[in-house]
């Protein structure tokens, strides 16, 4: 049907609404170029994001998943990014030991000053994601 | 070595001075062995309590089910429930209490110790009786003694016993109101978290390879779930409805719950179960290995568990099982936790 | 008019290659995956050593989970489905035990009553059972004898095997196997009287082998029925955790869920699926206003214990219990239908 | 495409909402569907049948008949808001389509009860399950003698069919009631039992239909009892979770019955044998 397109690696970005949030608004208002990859869900705290967001993300699809939330000691509920990087941490370990690749999950802390940093992220995953093709080992069955 | 009639002794006699309302325990199974768990409410029922190598199940389980039980009927529970508790049961019992399910007041715990050994893996034991059907299984010593047709038949206890309890590291009940046997802590009859360093020697592909295989299996009968003293929740994500539906639940509530996975016992919603499983008992397994044990097409779920228990310990300094005060893993940090992975 | 056969072991897969090539079959047999019996599409070496599979062939007529149809809806339009019937591939399985031969015929009513099941007849038809006879000791759990099979049955199968050591005697049971063994390039040999009389003597040894029983299995039903209200339930099913092993791995539990699968939003897609189901999970009865008929552990055993030996009986005329002692042997909590049933029984006047 | 064939149980015909009324607000809000099938493609029924009703995404849901048999040229159904499909019904329009198979399970024995008295007894949305035989017996007055009819609801907002009880007036005799008593309702304040009591209607050649909460049944028959009515004189219908309609797929069954199939009808006196598991 239609012509081979290059493929385009689909990233989840769960964005804490203080600051990673505001942090990618602001790449977007300050034209920065970065890829298109990354459909944002706003989520109140990175302290707050729950393993099955991560674990469905993939389930429906997503070839890569990026948890991003303010930086340590910046956390609008004090300590809720030291509990996600504690948390997440397992995830992304258990990820890992049953086979699933290492670039599929990432964190990164970005504040709402660092749009410039929030577009490298991005860009960081996109062309760490591109090797590996497309994300089956999750994804669901329905057939 | 502990003597039967001692903890018989023990539940008759805290049952006759009303100081507990029941025990839980074993009794010899319909067919001998296994043993069952079993609750007992009067003094004369302590003779039915068993104590072999086939006490496999995690009792604080039955500890859980007693207090849904009081939930659902309104009651209150008046005397402290008794229960006989191996280590590892022990430990699910400190874990519990940490998580508020329960007050050490409401529990008296009669403790045993697996002394130098601990449970049998059925296998195992028919693999080495040939055919022989064992219809009663004791300890001795470093052997298990299984009562056969043919006779008795001796087996030594490291070549017959579960994964789990070759890898325990605390054969003890360290939480206890009267202990029996002894405290032979610091044993090692195999490496702790052996099997998961030989596994971790795998690729990343042929752990793929591997796990996809296993979830393959998983025909989601839950009895990993059902068997777990830690699975008390009565709201599970990942059930396709809610359960926990109460007279008051808005018709709204039940329509927008969210179906992380579905009912198909299909190798993408059966990986999103046990792994949120794994997570979820991240810091509270206490590897009882009860999971491992009871899955029917044999699902090596203890080396999730393991895997996590080991980031636990190794990355944050946390064990399972360990205090009843302190606060659990996943609702606090240090300053120093590993963060190189963030961006 | 029957036909019995001999069959040199060493050219059993002589024999499937025959119907895998002649007779258009995929032949599955058991095989030891992960430690674990599994039916699995024959490879090179077929073993049939097994003491049975951890689960009942019912999943070749009935699986775990299956499409019915596929549906697709622009909002505001009619909606379009499409039928998914299963493959037409006719599949030959090996290995199966009595106990699950007599399962299927279970199966069969259950499905073919009131209002046939097009999916499960779909599958069933092209399904041949070659059944294996038990002539080894029964397993500590096996119990088929007292509720009315035999380790030699015949029931639901289509083939009987009898292993006679170094062959198979092969009996024919349907017209099926009948052309199955008649297959072309058949390595199939004409049964000799000698035999013939071994057949029947590891026959009657097979059935003399003790095995555990349900005591007076004919007044079950009558003595369940008088129990409904038995405190007893209570206690029996005081272990209980409610787990799905039981009836999953029954050879003749067939209750079922239907759900929608989704595969997209806009428009909406997905499909409508059967997945198996179980009276032992509390969500199983419960109604949507959180009210449940079997609220506790007690009432599900009780359906389960009842359904085999009273409800089945008293709509079918049979039994639905084949014995073959899975749920006893897999319970993680040690309880026993044969302990449960004859306890039950000993309460009633 | 989709081309049904007959033999395939599971798979819905086709539906379009004809239209749509709501019957009781709030939080457990009743709406009247009509539906009428797509392409003449349906099926007939019989007082008290029940059909599967499919939202395509959202799943099935087993909803009683609510018009009589002898309408053929629509299906009517009162839907409660409870769950997961009926929400997902509440959110529909007039047009939309949906999918729709039966009819399932036994009816009330209506030409049985020629020449007899008939009184009708319902409360809350279980008057939609005798609403097909409260119409029928209506279109065919002569066949039968007195017709009473007591519905209740919480409130005077929570009485459904509220124009058609009204309607209903000239030829059976109708006894409202609700709860809890409220300025300008002018009938009967209390509950439905009492209500019943309060008109005490005769045994004598007489059948009582009854439907509501399971609270409610319970007293109604009591009194119906303490009136003088025989087990064989009381009609009510039951319901379970349900999923295939066809005694299948195994959640329904009241001892060895499913619902689906010998229900949801049920004199009292064979009911009464039935184990209680509804």
């Amino acid at each position: 049907m239609s012509e081979q397109q290059p493929y385009e690696p689909k990233i989840v970005a769960f964005l804490c609404k203080w600051c990673s949030s505001a942090g990618s608004d602001l790449a977007g208002v300050s034209r920065i170029q970065y890829p298109a990859n990354a459909t944002p869900i706003t989520v109140p705290c990175s302290g707050s994001m729950s393993p099955m967001y991560i674990l469905s993300a993939f389930n429906k699809g997503a070839d890569g998943v990026l948890v991003s939330g303010c930086h340590i000691g910046d956390c609008h509920y004090m300590e809720g990014n030291f509990l996600a990087r504690r948390k997440l941490h397992l995830v992304k370990e258990l990820l890992q030991f049953i086979g699933v690749e290492e670039n599929r999950f990432r964190m990164s802390w970005v504040s709402a000053a660092e749009g410039a940093k929030y577009a490298q992220v991005v860009k960081d995953f996109v062309e760490d994601l591109r090797p590996l093709g497309s994300q089956e080992k999750l994804k669901a069955q329905r057939t | 070595m502990i003597n039967i009639q001692d903890i018989r002794d023990t539940a008759r006699d805290l049952l006759a001075k009303g100081e507990v309302r029941a025990v839980i325990g074993w009794r010899a199974g319909s067919r001998g062995m296994p043993a069952e768990p079993v609750v007992i409410t009067a003094p004369e029922q302590a003779d039915e309590l068993v104590w072999d190598p086939t006490c496999y199940h995690n009792l604080a389980l039955h500890l859980v089910e007693d207090r849904k039980f009081l939930a659902h009927a309104r009651k209150t529970a008046g005397a402290p429930i008794g229960i006989i508790a191996k280590g590892c049961d022990a430990r699910a019992i400190v874990v519990l209490m940490q998580e508020n399910y329960f007050k050490r007041e409401d529990v008296y715990i009669i403790g045993v110790s697996c002394e130098g050994s601990g449970m049998i893996a059925e296998w195992k034991v028919a693999r080495q009786l040939d055919g022989a059907v064992p219809t009663a299984a004791a300890f001795a010593g470093d052997e298990f003694a299984f009562a056969t047709a043919a006779g008795e038949k001796r087996l030594p206890a490291r070549e017959v016993m579960a994964d789990r309890c070759l890898e325990c590291r605390n054969p003890f009940p360290k939480e206890h109101n009267v202990a029996l046997g002894e405290d032979k802590t610091g044993r090692a009859l195999e490496a702790p978290f052996a099997a998961l360093a030989r596994f971790e020697t795998r690729s990343e592909g042929e752990r793929w390879e591997f796990w996809q295989r296993q979830f393959d299996r998983c025909i989601r009968c839950f009895a990993c779930r059902s068997v777990c003293p830690m699975c008390y929740c009565e709201e599970c994500v990942v059930d396709s409805i809610n359960i926990a539906v109460a007279p008051e639940t808005t018709a709204e509530e039940k329509a927008n719950r969210i179906r992380w996975i579905e009912r198909s016992a299909v190798k993408s919603e059966n990986i999103t179960y046990h792994m949120t499983r794994a997570i979820h008992l991240a810091g509270r397994c206490v590897d009882c290995g009860e999971c491992e044990r009871v899955c029917p097409v044999n699902i090596p779920l203890r080396l999730l568990n393991n895997k996590m228990e080991r980031e636990a310990r190794e990355r944050f300094g946390y064990e399972p099982g360990a205090s009843i005060g302190g606060p659990s893993l996943v609702a606090s940090f240090r300053d120093d936790d590993p963060g190189a992975f963030i961006r | 008019m029957s036909m019995e056969k001999i069959l040199d072991k060493a050219r059993l897969n002589d024999w499937i290659a025959a119907l895998a090539k002649g007779g258009d079959w995929e032949v599955h047999a058991p095989a030891l995956e992960d430690g674990v019996w599994t039916y699995k599409p024959v490879g090179d070496a077929v073993r049939m050593d097994h003491p049975n599979t951890k689960q009942p062939p019912k999943g070749f007529s009935f699986p775990q989970r299956e499409v019915f149809f596929s549906f697709e809806q622009i909002k505001g339009e009619a909606p379009r489905l499409t039928q998914v019937m299963p493959d037409p591939k006719r599949r030959a399985v090996f290995g199966v035990r009595p106990c699950d031969g007599r399962g299927a015929v279970r199966m069969d009513r259950v499905f073919a009553d009131n209002v046939n099941d097009p999916y499960y007849q779909a599958r069933r038809k092209n399904v041949a059972y070659v059944g294996l006879a038990c002539n080894t000791p029964p397993a500590a759990t096996c119990f088929c004898k007292s509720v009315g099979g035999s380790p030699v049955s015949t029931d639901g199968l289509d083939i009987l095997l009898t292993d006679l050591g170094d062959r198979y005697h092969v009996a024919a049971v349907t017209e099926t196997g009948k052309a199955m063994m008649a297959v072309a390039g058949s390595p199939l040999a004409d049964a000799a009287a000698a035999d013939r009389k071994q057949v029947k003597q590891v026959h009657g040894e097979a059935v003399a082998q003790p095995q555990r029983a349900v005591n007076n299995p004919e007044a079950a039903p009558a003595k369940l029925k008088a129990s409904f209200n038995s405190p007893l339930w209570e206690e029996l099913a005081r272990a209980c955790i409610g787990c799905g092993i039981c009836t999953f791995l029954c050879p003749t539990c067939h209750c079922f869920d239907l759900n929608d699968e989704m595969t997209g939003t806009v428009p909406i897609k997905g499909n409508r699926v059967r997945t198996w189901d179980n009276c032992q999970f509390p969500d199983f009865t419960m109604h949507s206003s959180g009210h449940n008929p079997r609220e506790n552990t007690a009432a599900r055993l009780r359906q389960r214990v009842c359904h085999k030996f009273q409800y089945f009986h008293e709509n079918f005329g049979m039994l639905q219990c084949t014995g073959c002692g899975r749920c006893v042997s897999e319970c993680p909590v040690g309880i026993d239908i044969v302990a449960v049933v004859n306890k039950v029984a000993e309460h009633v006047a | 495409m989709s081309h049904n064939p007959p033999d395939n149980i599971y798979l819905p015909k086709l539906a379009r909402i004809a239209h749509i009324k709501e019957e009781v607000a709030g939080e457990r809000s009743i709406k009247t569907f009509r539906l009428e099938f797509v392409n003449g493609d349906g099926f007939d029924h019989q007082c008290g049948q029940c059909a599967m009703l499919s939202i395509f995404g959202r799943g099935e849901s087993m909803i009683s008949i609510a018009s009589s048999p002898l309408i053929k040229e629509y299906k009517q159904f009162s839907i409660m808001r409870v769950g997961r499909v009926t929400s997902a019904f509440h959110d529909l329009s007039v047009g939309d389509t949906v999918g729709i198979r039966g009819p399932y399970g036994n009816s009330f024995p209506v030409d049985d009860w020629r020449g007899k008295n008939l009184i009708f007894i319902g409360g809350g949305c279980g008057l939609a399950p005798i609403w097909p035989v409260i119409t029928t017996a209506v279109a065919q007055r002569a066949n039968f003698k007195n017709i009473t009819v007591f519905y209740g609801g919480r409130s005077p907002r929570d009485i459904m069919y509220r124009a058609e009880l009204e309607k209903l007036r000239s030829s059976a005799d109708v006894h409202l009631s609700v709860d809890k008593s409220e300025e300008g309702w002018n009938e009967f304040c209390g509950f439905v039992p009492s209500n019943v009591m309060d008109k005490a209607p005769p045994p004598d050649n007489a059948i009582a239909i009854t439907c509501g909460p399971p609270i409610m049944i319970k007293f109604v028959l009591q009194n119906l009892q303490n009136l003088g009515f025989k087990d064989e004189q009381i009609y009510t219908t039951i319901e379970n979770k349900m999923k295939c309609g066809i005694g299948k797929c195994g959640r329904c069954n009241v001892g060895k019955d499913y619902v689906c199939v010998k229900g949801p009808v049920y004199s009292w006196a064979q009911l009464k044998n039935l184990p209680q598991e509804y």
